[in-house]
């Protein structure tokens, strides 16, 4: 049977996120019970989770995270790694052994620092060079797949139902100001952890409910740039998207959501001249990175968390602050499970973010089209 | 009088800064230390004068409608590009495919020109393009020919030298073509003949080998010296039976 | 407003057209010596040639007096004008009083002093009266004399034709409609009237007619006599002015109309046969006796007295005469010194086409045979239109706009 | 009121105005056939093409305001109706006299001699209603049926 | 002595006497003077020989009593020989011509769209209803560069100059003088009211057709007619012509006859004489001197137009768009083998080039490969039919396409391929005025609207299966695509699965 990478698998998803925007840590209990309420939004063939802040004591590190098929790759891996990074430490997740939970592979974490002189010779940055070592890894490695490569943060996912993989993972012994979570309901049996959300690059992570319709469009874009899009699955276009348009482009934010997410031309058109110049400029360049068809989505970075609908809202997605928190989910009673009393609960509008920055004073919600709201969002 | 110094510049600026001058009202502009710089006087409409001192790059005046340029210097290729208008006189050699369709105005050569010189030049009612070339021209000279005057005057020759190359009018189909002194048979396109000059071609040549001298402070009588020859096309329609319809 | 006509035929009908077209309110009345309603005079030749039923002889739809709320006062006839108190006075002693009044008495026979004319059978074409009394007379074979070719008496010889009459005409002129035609046309005319059986005299007249009581026969100038069962006067038609005389109404041949067909006196107007107006082809004034210029020149004074602006001033003679299946039409005419006549002649085939052309502009022509679409000559004539472009193309069998300057072509043709 | 207009510059001179004006004033409305095959007498076109090519256009009747062919009719039988502006020969009345061919500046009236003399002329296809049917069978456009511009 | 021909007709004509009303509509339409009306025996007859099967007469017909059909004489059968190949034979025998034929490629070479299928949502995603939802197919046409720098809610640089298509079709360049102005002005009505463009072709600009200068790309071509500064300035874009996909490699004449007034003024040549395009641009002898006339028309220009090469779909045509890319072109315009033509060698047409397909899967390939298929549009053309083959180029990775044929079509061109005798019956290619003035250009422009708003909701109904709303997002998206009937090879060469994987 072919495995994800192999073939396209179309899912449907629950996807929950929490944040503390002053950073303040806690356990990762809450997100377990968030996703765990919207059981039926996946079928027991892929749930995970991405924590921010959970590793402040390696917190200049890389945190590598993979999985093993056999030990003869790791030994392997462990000596390429070695050959490239300084390891700060290595050693197997703790994991919980669980009935639901089966085949599990090798599962472990590395703390690393790329080496100076092979930054030197490759003339890369270490994100870069990062990145291409990932991107080496995962697409011409059998056996062995990188699925966590962030500093302080980590993804935890599996073949399970999430709270299955929370539990398996023992998340509720980590602390972070930011976790995101993903149930998934794959159409076939992807067979293979890799395929379970979140999806990360660096410190990027995504977990992603929908079907993303452009996805040949948006791959074949992101190609030209060198990235390898090894698994076929939407969310980690998402991310190679977000990564390429934020770490490589250097593009705010507010650009960023509205070349995955532009307004449609009519609106582009009631618009004044400068907005217009700019929504013109942004679809004609990153067209190729319009995200299209039914997706909301969750991206967490060590600056906070951006959820996102498709422009004509084809899946759920509703949000909440209750003092320094931060919620979005794709069904409200996920929120209320861990926060009875929001204090401000809203549905975004199509194509309309949801972004909360660390240390900001607020969790923004931004309307799309206002000057002020563009303040808010590069201040 | 506008000087530029083009050494170090960038065509697309030198080209602009021609632009904004001639746009702002300045007639004339001396270029100076031009090298290689393309497409000067490209598209030009206006009533202006351009100097250029040194080596201008390729397609030079090309499409130009109305200005004047004095290359003091050689030109190199495409120079008078689809020119439509205004006169470029050249104190030296040209390159190749000088005047390539050209419909309008006029070039003056002091020296020689490369292969394919007024290659599908073309007149259109008022507008009779010429190029007067001062030495000698390269093969292909005047192919396609369809309307306009193209002259050579083969002056300095060396005794042997032809003063045109082979396929001299190959394809053409109008205009005229007239060479001072004779070419042989097997130098032309088959499309060309020779016929001899009527009192009015002499009127005709009188006007532009009289620019030629003034342009290039040459002794008319040294000109006149020998006789010209005249090349028409034998049929305005040389593919006219080529096709059957199927 | 009250309105008051004097005659009943296309003038008087124009005028009530006219008036009603202005004045919705006003009182018509109308005055009439003949017991019809308006009938169409030019029928006359056809109803006595059967070929028109007493029924299709009127000119307008029997409800027309009552829909145009006209009151017809038939068979009386005006007898005398009192111009001063505004006054009809009708031969039955009746008055009319009338704030406008048309004079629409049109023309009456000319008939010249000859001897024995009071003869029976002696007959004018003029009035439906005159043809029905004709028809009581009338038996095949018998033999019939017309005096004048011109249009009258050619109507009458083809009706008389067809009725199996023998008929000859004797023309003091050289030739047929010698008003309409030129010699050549002329010429074909007369070959087609003697293919069909009429004999000419041409050059003569009579002098005296035969027979006791009743026509036996005519003697002519030239001395010769020809026997006949009955004489038809057709020289001609004059203005009926009767009633204008001695009312101070000036009158030279007809009545003298302006453009507005005013009479010299105010309130009173004259239109059709018995006016004499301005005309497009003449400097002078003229009357143009035929039915179009009629119903034109009422219809305008109508206008004019119902107190609306219209004026006439571009008459001229038109005629589409047909003799059997033969066709001619023509319109206008003069020619000569400072005329330009070009022409088409086909004798074989009877084709004739002749233009008459003055400053570059249709003045007149003849049709003979084909006449289709000769109208755009007619119009070209009326709007006197520069036609030096295209004036060769009007000579084919059926002209047309193709041959015109676009923009010519265009404003005239779609206007 | 609506007339039709020709723009001669799209006109392609087919002649299938007159093929249709022929067809609607036969007996056999809508039946271009029959119209052709079983009509005896087979009716006048009322539309007129005139070709001198490249140039070709057709025409009809003006219908105009101050109709010539109306004044100058001898028997009444022309007559311009007050409410549509059409201008309708009365062939029950019409003696064929041809006045009206010799005054119509366009020409537009016709002489139909097959059974009886009588004009015959344009009627804007008055009895169908709508659009004229030349008007509506042009393959090019070149006929217009509007108000004057 | 005069040689008999042995060219038998092509078609024969069956004329239905119970129908025909001898109307003479046929011999009136007919420029081929197939049909006479025979006076004395009131007969309308047919003479087959000169019929080229436009099905003018057959179309105004009034009663449908014609009907063409093939001529069904037959040599014996010979799979070899087959009566085409013996009929060329006899032609060049008696004539000694070069064959000529109008109109693209007919011969039964594979048609690769209709080996493509197209995907749909179900379930998983939701089909997108384009009636009631937006669905947008705004398309622009230029150089994108490779990133923006907007800083304080201003972009830092403006785009280059770009055009904006409301649909991905525009109207393939096609000459005033190959096509007649009606036919011209048909296509610049339409493009601007539905918010495309028309391409001139070698043929200038009308006069009247200035007043679509915003909806118009001015062609340059090697022949150089009615190029000036002011052409080059009324248009939105300036295409340079390299190539046509019905005779690649190969120049053009456009025969005296054709260049009657108004073509000669456009054109800006005599009337009357052969307008003879060059096989190459004589500036062009290589791919630095393409770049050379890209920005001596840029230059010319003022950099405010983008600027559009065109090139036939050849062999190597991947590795061609490369160097065009990097040439600095705005948009490569690619033009298959089927492409149309006014006139071309039959053997060219049918025997040069490549399918518009693998052209167009190559060049995007290789441009993305290079990463450089950003910088430039694509725009491929070589009979697009439908609207499904619009969106499978543009799945395949086209920004937009070019139709002509089917443009033709719409205005009631009846693919009788005898565009080069310019007798065209439907007054489309054709100078002669009595002909060309049986195309109303109203009716064209209507109708050539109406294909574009029909292929418009069709492409959009297909958008919507497959759950995209903005065309952008189909671009290159070959995972829409899946072939059939086809080989591995072939598969790989469009970058697409198999039906079933």
């Amino acid at each position: 049977m072919l495995r994800e990478g192999q073939i396209r698998i179309p899912s449907g998803c629950a996807i929950s996120g929490i944040m503390n925007k002053k950073g303040r840590v806690f356990g990762g209990g809450d997100i377990i019970n968030s996703i765990a309420v919207m059981h039926d939004r996946s079928n027991g063939l892929g749930g995970g989770f991405a924590a921010y802040g959970i590793y402040p004591e390696f917190k200049e590190e890389y945190a590598f995270h993979f999985f093993f098929d056999h030990t003869t790759i790791k030994n392997e891996i462990e000596a390429l790694l070695k050959k490239n990074f300084i390891i700060a430490s290595g050693e197997a997740i703790p994991i919980r052994k669980s009935k639901s939970i089966k085949d599990a592979p090798l599962i472990w974490r590395y703390f690393v620092r790329p080496k100076h002189r092979v930054l030197v010779k490759q003339e890369v940055d270490e994100e870069e060079f990062v990145v291409r070592f990932v991107m080496r890894v995962n697409s011409e490695i059998d056996g062995a797949y990188i699925f966590s490569s962030g500093k302080n943060m980590g993804a935890f996912k599996g073949v399970g139902y999430p709270e299955d993989i929370g539990e398996f993972y023992r998340l509720e012994e980590y602390s972070g100001y930011l976790w995101t979570a993903h149930g998934r309901f794959p159409t076939n049996t992807p067979g293979w952890w890799g395929g379970a959300h979140p999806f990360t690059l660096l410190d990027c992570s995504v977990v992603h409910n929908g079907e993303i319709s452009s996805y040949d469009a948006n791959r074949r874009q992101l190609e030209m740039y060198g990235y390898k899009c090894v698994l076929q699955t939407d969310t980690e276009v998402v991310a190679y998207i977000f990564d390429y348009l934020m770490r490589r482009q250097g593009l705010p934010l507010d650009v960023i959501v509205k070349a995955m997410a532009s307004p449609f031309w009519h609106e582009i058109d009631r618009m004044n001249k400068k907005e217009k110049e700019i929504l013109r400029a942004i679809r004609v360049v990153y067209g190729g990175f319009l995200v299209n068809g039914p997706f909301s989505i969750l991206i967490g970075t060590n600056q906070g968390m951006i959820a996102l609908n498709d422009r004509i809202k084809l899946r759920p997605s509703i949000a909440a602050t209750k003092g320094d928190y931060l919620y979005v989910a794709s069904e409200e009673a996920a929120i209320r499970q861990v926060c009875s009393k929001p204090e401000h609960m809203w549905m975004p509008r199509g194509g309309e973010p949801v972004i909360g920055l660390l240390e900001a004073s607020q969790p923004t919600r931004v309307p799309v089209r206002t000057e002020q709201e563009k303040i808010a969002i590069n201040s | 009088m506008q000087t530029i110094d083009a050494s170090g510049m960038l065509y697309r600026d030198l080209n602009e800064l021609i632009r904004d001058s001639v746009s702002r009202g300045v007639k004339e502009i001396r270029l100076i230390n031009v090298n290689g710089h393309r497409y000067i006087g490209d598209g030009l409409a206006k009533e202006a004068s351009i100097i250029i001192e040194g080596t201008p790059g390729n397609d030079l005046a090309a499409f130009m409608e109305g200005a004047r340029i004095e290359v003091h210097g050689n030109a190199q290729d495409g120079t008078a590009n689809t020119m439509n208008g205004g006169t470029i006189v050249i104190h030296g050699d040209a390159r190749d495919a000088l005047g390539y369709s050209m419909r309008g105005g006029e070039v003056y050569v002091r020296g020689d020109v490369g292969y394919r010189v007024g290659i599908h030049m073309k007149g259109y009612q008022d507008m009779n393009p010429a190029i007067v070339v001062g030495g000698k021209a390269g093969d292909f000279f005047a192919e396609y020919m369809a309307g306009g005057i193209m002259i050579v005057l083969g002056l300095g020759l060396a005794p042997d030298e032809d003063i045109v190359g082979n396929y001299c009018g190959t394809g053409m189909h109008g205009g005229i073509i007239y060479l001072r002194g004779e070419v042989a048979p097997e130098q032309l396109g088959k499309e060309v003949k020779v016929v001899s000059l009527t009192e009015e071609d002499t009127c005709v040549l009188d006007g532009y080998l009289d620019n030629y001298c003034q342009y290039f402070k040459v002794k008319r009588e040294e000109i006149d010296k020998k006789p010209f020859c005249k090349l028409l096309p034998y049929n305005k329609r040389p593919y006219g039976n080529m096709y059957a319809g199927w | 407003m009250e309105y008051c006509i004097i005659g009943n035929s296309a003038a008087a009908i124009g005028a009530v057209e006219g008036i009603r077209g202005v004045d919705k309110k006003g009182t018509m009345t109308i005055i009439s010596d003949e017991p019809y309603q308006a009938y169409s005079r030019p029928l006359i030749s056809y109803y006595l040639a059967g070929k028109v039923a007493e029924d299709k002889m009127y000119y307008r739809p029997n409800e027309f007096y009552k829909n145009m709320g006209v009151e017809l006062l038939c068979g009386s006839g005006a007898g005398k004008l009192a111009v001063r108190e505004k006054t009809v006075i009708l031969r039955d002693g009746t008055k009319k009083r009338y704030d406008r009044l048309l004079i629409a008495t049109g023309g009456k026979p000319f008939v010249p002093p000859i001897k024995g004319l009071e003869k029976e059978n002696v007959h004018t074409f003029h009035k439906w009266d005159d043809v029905k009394s004709l028809a009581e007379e009338l038996s095949a074979g018998c033999k019939a004399v017309i005096i004048g070719a011109g249009l009258i008496g050619v109507k009458a010889a083809e009706a008389l034709l067809c009725l199996g009459v023998e008929v000859s005409i004797i023309e003091l002129a050289d030739r047929v409609l010698s008003s309409v035609l030129d010699e050549q046309a002329a010429a074909i005319a007369q070959q087609v009237m003697e293919e069909h059986g009429v004999k000419f005299v041409f050059g003569d007249t009579v002098t005296e007619v035969l027979g006791e009581g009743r026509v036996e026969g005519v003697s002519l100038k030239s001395g010769n006599k020809m026997e006949c069962d009955m004489l038809i006067v057709a020289i001609g038609v004059v203005p009926n002015t009767d009633i204008v005389k001695g009312t101070g109404i000036n009158v030279n041949r007809g009545i003298v109309v302006n453009e507005r067909m005013e009479t010299s006196v105010d309130g009173i107007y004259a239109a059709g046969d018995v006016a004499e107006g301005k005309n497009l082809l003449w400097a002078e004034q003229r009357v143009i006796p035929i039915l179009p210029n009629a119903y034109k020149q009422g219809e305008t004074a109508g206008v004019n007295m119902a107190g609306g602006n219209n004026s006439f001033t571009k008459g001229f003679a038109m005629n589409s005469l047909g003799f059997f299946d033969f066709k001619m039409t023509s319109a206008g005419m003069q020619g000569g010194e400072g005329y330009e006549e070009i022409y088409t002649l086909k004798a074989e085939e009877k084709f004739y086409r002749k233009l008459v052309i003055k400053d570059n502009r249709l003045m007149g022509f003849i049709a003979l045979k084909n006449i289709d679409r000769t109208g755009i000559l007619t119009g070209l004539i009326k709007d006197q239109v520069e036609i030096t472009k295209f004036k060769e193309a009007l000579l084919k069998i059926e002209p047309g706009f193709a041959e015109w300057p676009k923009e010519l072509r265009k404003e005239r043709m779609l206007s | 009121m609506k007339r039709v207009y020709v723009r001669e510059e799209y006109c392609a001179g087919c002649g299938l105005c007159q093929v249709h004006c022929i067809t609607a004033h036969s007996e056999y409305k809508g039946d271009i056939i029959k119209a052709y095959k079983k009509s005896f007498p087979r009716p006048l076109a009322r539309v007129i093409v005139e070709e001198k090519r490249p140039l070709s256009f057709s025409l009809q009747c003006r219908h105009c305001e101050e109709a010539e062919c109306v004044k100058a009719c001898i028997t009444g039988a022309m007559q311009k109706d007050p409410a549509t502006g059409i201008v309708i020969n009365d062939t029950a009345r019409c003696i064929g006299c041809w006045t009206c061919v010799l005054v119509c500046p366009y020409g537009a009236v016709r002489r139909d001699e097959t059974l009886h003399k009588v004009a015959v002329k344009c009627d804007m296809c008055a009895e169908a209603g709508g659009v004229p049917l030349c008007v509506e069978n042009c393959p090019n456009g070149a006929l217009e049926y509007r108000e004057e511009r | 002595m005069s040689l008999k021909s042995y060219v038998t007709p092509s078609f024969l004509i069956e004329r239905n006497k119970e129908r025909c009303i001898k109307c003479k509509v046929c011999v009136q339409q007919c420029a081929n003077e197939v049909h006479r009306y025979d006076e004395e025996d009131d007969e309308i007859i047919s003479e087959e020989h000169q019929c080229v099967n436009c099905q003018r007469c057959v179309t105004l017909c009034p009663t449908g009593a014609l009907t063409i059909r093939k001529n069904p004489n037959e040599l014996r059968q010979n799979s070899n020989w087959t009566a085409e190949a013996v009929r060329a034979i006899y032609i060049q025998a008696e004539t000694g011509g070069i064959l000529l034929t109008g109109m693209g490629n007919d011969r039964p070479y594979p048609v690769y769209w209709d080996n493509i299928l197209l995907n749909a949502s179900q379930v998983t995603n939701p089909s997108i209803d384009p009636l009631r939802e937006p669905m947008e197919l705004k398309t622009h046409l230029g150089r994108k560069p490779d990133s923006l720098s907007i800083k304080e809610g201003k972009l830092q640089k403006k785009l280059p100059p770009q055009l904006e298509l409301e649909l991905p079709i525009m109207f393939s360049a096609m000459s005033f003088g190959s096509i007649s102005l009606n036919a011209i002005k048909s296509l610049a009505e339409a493009a601007k009211q539905e918010g495309t463009y028309f391409n001139t072709g070698e043929g200038g600009l009308h006069r009247d057709l200035y007043q679509y200068g915003e909806n118009t790309i001015v062609q340059v071509a090697s022949g150089r007619f009615g190029v000036h500064a002011d052409y080059l300035q009324a248009g939105a874009a300036i295409e340079i012509k390299i190539g046509q996909g019905a005779k690649p490699g190969i120049g053009g004449h456009l025969p005296g006859e054709k260049v009657e007034r108004e073509v000669s003024e456009t054109r800006m040549i005599p009337e009357g004489t052969d307008a003879i395009s060059p096989a190459p641009h004589h500036d062009i002898y290589s791919i630095e001197d393409l770049r050379q006339l890209i920005y001596s028309l840029k230059e010319a220009t003022n950099y405010e137009k983008p600027v559009s090469v065109k090139i036939a779909a050849v062999h190597n045509v991947a590795a061609i768009a490369s160097g065009i890319a990097r040439a600095g072109a705005d948009i490569i315009a690619i033009d298959g083998y089927r492409g149309g033509t006014g006139a071309a060698p039959l053997r060219i047409r049918d025997n040069v080039g490549i399918p518009i397909e693998f052209a167009l899967a190559a060049v995007d390939t290789r441009l993305r490969q290079e990463a450089i298929r950003n910088q430039v549009s694509l725009v491929v053309g070589g009979s697009i039919r439908n609207s499904a083959d619009i969106v499978k180029a543009i799945a395949l990775g086209a920004d937009a396409v070019y139709i002509a044929s089917s443009a033709l079509l719409a205005l009631g061109c009846h693919m009788c391929q005898k565009c080069y005798t310019g007798k065209c019956n439907w007054g489309i290619a054709t100078q002669d005025p009595q002909l060309a003035k049986r195309l109303n250009p109203e009716l064209g422009a209507q109708r050539a609207r109406n294909l574009l708003r029909a292929w418009k909701h069709e492409i959009q109904e297909m958008l919507g299966g497959m759950g995209i709303n903005a065309i952008e997002s189909l671009r290159g998206n070959r995972l829409m695509l899946r072939g059939i009937g086809l080989t591995e090879k072939e598969l790989q060469i469009l970058g697409i699965k198999n039906a079933g994987e």
